[in-house]
């Protein structure tokens, strides 16, 4: 789970890493008010999980209140990649004088945490990777040694940071984001940049902070603060129906049972000259209700003209499966063509369930390929 | 032989009392799985289907000599019940539980290095040897036995894998499922060297999808390591990046993790990389036949 | 650092282990006023740094505020095994249905915490061991794990603790007392009794609690709860003067440079027919004044009949601690017998400026041997 | 060849630019042996008498490629000092600091399990090779080169051996303080093994004190592995139990830790338990003369 600028620094704030203070504004008005309670100049910064909001537009500096109101006004219901502008941060504004970047991230690969440092910060970190990647120290924490001094002292005097105060100011910083890192069961905790002002004081001025869906459960202020308006409506509609589900370009609608056979079903209708709308993952259940979710969050999309409905049932029963596409056909008054193909446990029951029901749009497709096949020719 | 469960395994189901544990335990046992036990804290002295049930996992190593343990309780408890079975002196734990946080697995990861423990999982199928036993939750009738080694970090996707390939009279010596997750107990690599000690194996079909680089480091111990044909069939080249496809582990971060990447880095190393389940399977065949 | 039991008990309560209430009284009239606070039946518990206090009348339940004053009046001054009592921990009385005891110490020879427990407490646990050694369950931790909620139901269950409300309460409590044993860098933290009260609740009925010495930089509010008035005279008296000093029975002072030379020296002189009255480690400065101070640490000690000086210059100077001997024997106007052995760095030149200086009572022997044997005759 | 340290020791001083840190490590280079560099954190670029200060050890391995640390930071400092330098890949950490808190050598002891890295102490006096190099603070003067190897729990006890060692014309291979706390890095076993490897150690003298047991498994791994003579000598017969005799580790804790159940089990192992140092000397020169 992404978190908001906003959100990520107030728990950056717990961990006591420095940032700068500020308020959430929702509206233009709220935004006039956080900068007057704030006083002097801020900046009105768009509240956005992608990237890219500064070249966007989506980041102002105010210097009144005034300007403040007219900016939020300006940059709420921007889009940014597709993201809908509709929650601001005001800040007080800092002054910059060096643009560093922080980060700690699971490395899967190493199978250990990794930090990396930069003084080249304020610009994304694939591109100091490329460029100068002297510059960039990186640097793994065994997570059962956790972290020790001595690894904020290898980032700090790596990266060649000379002033005294900001190594001292930066190492704490160090240790206290991989204290959020362990802390909050962060996949990624991300300051850039992380700024040192002209008087030397170091801070966060963004934050980047991505949460372990699976460790929810351990956090819950951190899972009510996420935001069910920002993600995309059908994704939205999956989480409610607890159906795996996201949304491509495409106009074939694509549900398996199980993660890696639903991804191998939208790579065959890609490889079959299709374009997947969809990967829906009905999961190992595959109850009949559990069909009916799944079909009702792929026809909500407009776009899909057939869908691509492939089982291969272990646990999952190919006859309950059946009964319930037959279900969600009735209930959902479903005529967009569906190509079915079934197999594994209780396959033939399945398909003579489907044979004996015989709805017009539904054709029952031997193999996985025939079966793609045919769902790319009834979408075109 | 086999790989990891065979006729030799003890099993100990670790949640053998809650409906999803029953359900495959017993399934297990009617396979031929020797299940010698089942923990439940608070249940000890109780039995499910004649199976004793101990309050630890300790207990059913030192009454039963379990020494292969699944684990099947919910994702919060699940890294304790894994250090249990490791501490408890199991030498096989098979996690199954789906959603298991990311940091526990990283201290478990660290905490196995170098105790010789096998660890599969977690949010795995399991491990089948035909024939001989079946851990965790994979339709055994699917599979025949035979002398290709399975490895996927897929479930439904490898059955349909064991299935064309049953199709084509060819079977399997063990199928191992790693499990979908971003940090599991047991990578290719560590099933790969067992298949290549494995006297039964002849050829290895490993499995893989997007997200992380355990099929680019694969690659490079095939080449360095095993002499046995090893065929590869990748999942997600559709799949947009930065989107979680399912399992945990099965996301594209930046420009890593893509199938495209994937396969190229197998290809690169002489291994063929199949387009669909079906040639996979064929290539298979094409192989063994030769 | 060993604790008093209601200093442990409000370490207990900082992680959560339930305690009774309970005031700390210095005066039989302190000890009123709690009970009188705290209503109802209380105990008036002796604080000393010792076992066996019940035994020696220690403990007492005081039905009211008056009878908390009386007792209080008898216990406080009491002599438990040479600890006398100027502290008393007045707490709510509580009716107690079983007495178990849980335990957690840091064993030396494995290098990993171990927890012991059993349903048998109230005892001795080394009793316990001894006698019915299948109802005392140990279990290690692995420091790098860490504690994991199995190994608390190992111990429950191994125990044989039935009841599943009494399972609960303790296993959380051992949780606790891991968390405080780390969070306080404890070497023991053993709660006998744990009690079980008729109405099912598990409490800590009394504490031990050592803390590590060389860890109390971490914890100043834990270094300054130790009370200087409950440590030997002489043994104050060098903590304060930064000797490290032991104090035992005999009449031969001892001093020596370095612990492990210091004990052999003790030993020599038990060989050699004396009693050592003390083991005093000069350490590895050995500068003038830390001579003087370790002298006068010894000295202050009537039973001494005279002293052992042995020192093997290494990074300490023979020489200098010659100059020290003078020193102190000037200083304090010291008339006891004094046998010096030096040997090592400067061995010589040291030697030379006792000899030249040559006080009465000061005596130079060649070897450590032959020194033990004269200080023992001079001695008696 | 002689143990831990000797003329393939290239050391770098953690600590270099305390008072401490520099008298003894110029001192130790006196003595002849390699330091090559020494680590404080802001200080890198600097020298002392023409040794490079660096921030990390991890440059001073990469730029001058140390071997071996010595620790000499205050007691507060000493664990992040120990990991930094085991993860900076140094083979060998000698800890003379005195006072680490006994959790963090717990952590730190569990950590270096199995990574094949040699940590001395803390709280110990170094480890000497006379002729080849001297890593901590022992008076090299009064040790002579020789085939005896001497491990010891204390300083001042051990050159006190050393000088009669060497007034009787014996000498050492080399002398190794283990330090006098309830945990060290090395125990009795792990430098009796490295003795036993070591072809020029005829001899063993190992220097107890009361307190733990690790002279008890000394005892026994002794008479499992050690072919060369062990004389042993132990200190604190007169000790009170309970009392901390100037070393953390030097307590009898109940019945456990005395010097008369050390005396015991060694002398039930068949070696030879020394009353004095003096004895001690006598003994060896005794078996060695034979």
């Amino acid at each position: 789970m992404d978190l908001y600028e906003y959100q990520g620094k107030e728990l950056f704030r717990q961990v006591g890493i420095p940032v700068s203070d500020g308020r959430l504004a929702l509206t233009s008005k709220e935004a006039r008010a956080a900068a007057e309670e704030l006083g002097g100049e801020v900046v009105v910064k768009a509240q956005v999980l992608t990237g890219g909001r500064g070249k966007a537009g989506g980041v102002k500096l105010a210097a009144t209140p005034d300007e403040a109101e007219a900016y939020a006004q300006d940059i709420l219901g921007l889009d940014i990649k597709g993201h809908v502008v509709k929650r601001l941060w005001i800040e007080l504004a800092s002054d910059i004088a060096k643009e560093y970047y922080l980060s700690l991230t699971f490395d899967r690969g190493v199978k250990k945490p990794l930090f990396m440092f930069t003084t080249q910060g304020g610009v994304e970190i694939e591109q100091v990777a490329a460029e100068s990647p002297d510059a960039l120290v990186r640097l793994h924490v065994d997570p059962l040694e956790g972290f020790q001094p001595w690894q904020a002292r290898r980032l700090v005097y790596g990266a060649g940071v000379t002033d005294p105060s900001e190594q001292k100011q930066i190492a704490k910083i160090v240790g206290q984001l991989y204290d959020a890192f362990v802390r909050f069961d962060a996949m990624l905790c991300e300051i850039n940049p992380l700024i040192v002002t002209p008087d030397g004081l170091v801070k966060a001025l963004d934050s980047k902070f991505t949460v372990d869906d699976n460790a929810l459960h351990r956090h819950p202020a951190i899972a009510e603060m996420r935001d069910a308006e920002a993600a995309d409506p059908l994704e939205a509609l999956a989480r409610e129906k607890h159906v795996t589900y996201v949304k491509l370009d495409g106009d074939v609608g694509v549900c398996g049972n199980g993660a890696g056979l639903t991804m191998s079903t939208v790579d065959l209708v890609t490889f079959a000259g299709g374009r997947p709308a969809n990967f829906c993952d009905l999961g190992g259940g595959g109850s009949a209700q559990g069909v009916v979710d799944a079909l009702s969050v792929v026809t909500s999309d407009p776009q899909v003209k057939a869908i691509f409905f492939n089982i291969f049932g272990g646990i999952t029963r190919c006859d309950e499966v059946a009964r319930g596409i037959l279900q969600a056909l009735v209930e959902m008054g479903l005529d967009l063509p569906i190509v079915v193909r079934l197999d594994g446990t209780n396959a033939e029951e399945g398909r003579r369930i489907l044979a004996e029901a015989a709805p017009a749009n539904l054709h029952v497709s031997p193999t996985m390929l025939e079966a793609a096949k045919l769902a790319v020719e009834l979408a075109a | 032989m086999a790989i990891i469960v065979d006729d030799d395994t003890r099993l100990v189901v670790q949640g053998l009392t809650g409906s999803e544990g029953r359900f495959h335990g017993l399934r297990n046992r009617s396979y031929g799985t020797n299940l010698v036990a089942g923990v439940t804290p608070g249940k000890g002295g109780q039995d499910v289907e004649g199976v004793p049930i101990y309050h630890t996992v300790a207990d059913a190593v030192s009454e039963q000599g379990a020494n292969t343990a699944m684990v099947f309780v919910p994702a919060a408890f699940a890294a304790d019940a894994v250090y249990e079975a490791v501490d408890a002196g199991v030498g096989t734990v098979i996690c199954v539980t789906e959603g298991v946080p990311a940091h526990d697995m990283l201290r478990i990861h660290t905490y196995l290095h170098g105790r010789g423990v096998t660890l599969i999982g977690p949010n795995c199928p399991g491990v089948l040897s035909p024939g001989k036993a079946n851990v965790g939750i994979m339709p055994a009738e699917i599979f025949t036995a035979g002398n290709i080694g399975l490895i996927s970090r897929s479930g439904t996707l490898t059955y349909q894998i064991g299935h064309e390939l049953s199709q084509m009279g060819l079977g399997n010596s063990t199928i191992v499922g790693i499990g979908g997750d971003p940090i599991v107990g047991s990578s290719f690599i560590d099933v790969l060297a067992k298949f290549q000690a494995d006297p039964e194996t002849e050829y290895v079909v490993m499995v893989g999808e997007i997200g992380g680089d355990e099929e680019e480091k694969a690659a490079a111990f095939i080449e360095a390591e095993v002499t046995k044909p090893v065929v590869a069939y990748i999942a997600g080249f559709t799949a947009p990046p930065g989107k979680t496809m399912g399992h945990a582990g099965a996301i594209i971060s930046g420009s890593s993790g893509t199938a495209e990447g994937k396969k190229a880095a197998l290809e690169a190393k002489g291994i063929r990389v199949a387009r669909t389940p079906t040639e996979t399977a064929e290539i298979v065949a094409e192989i063994a036949r030769r």
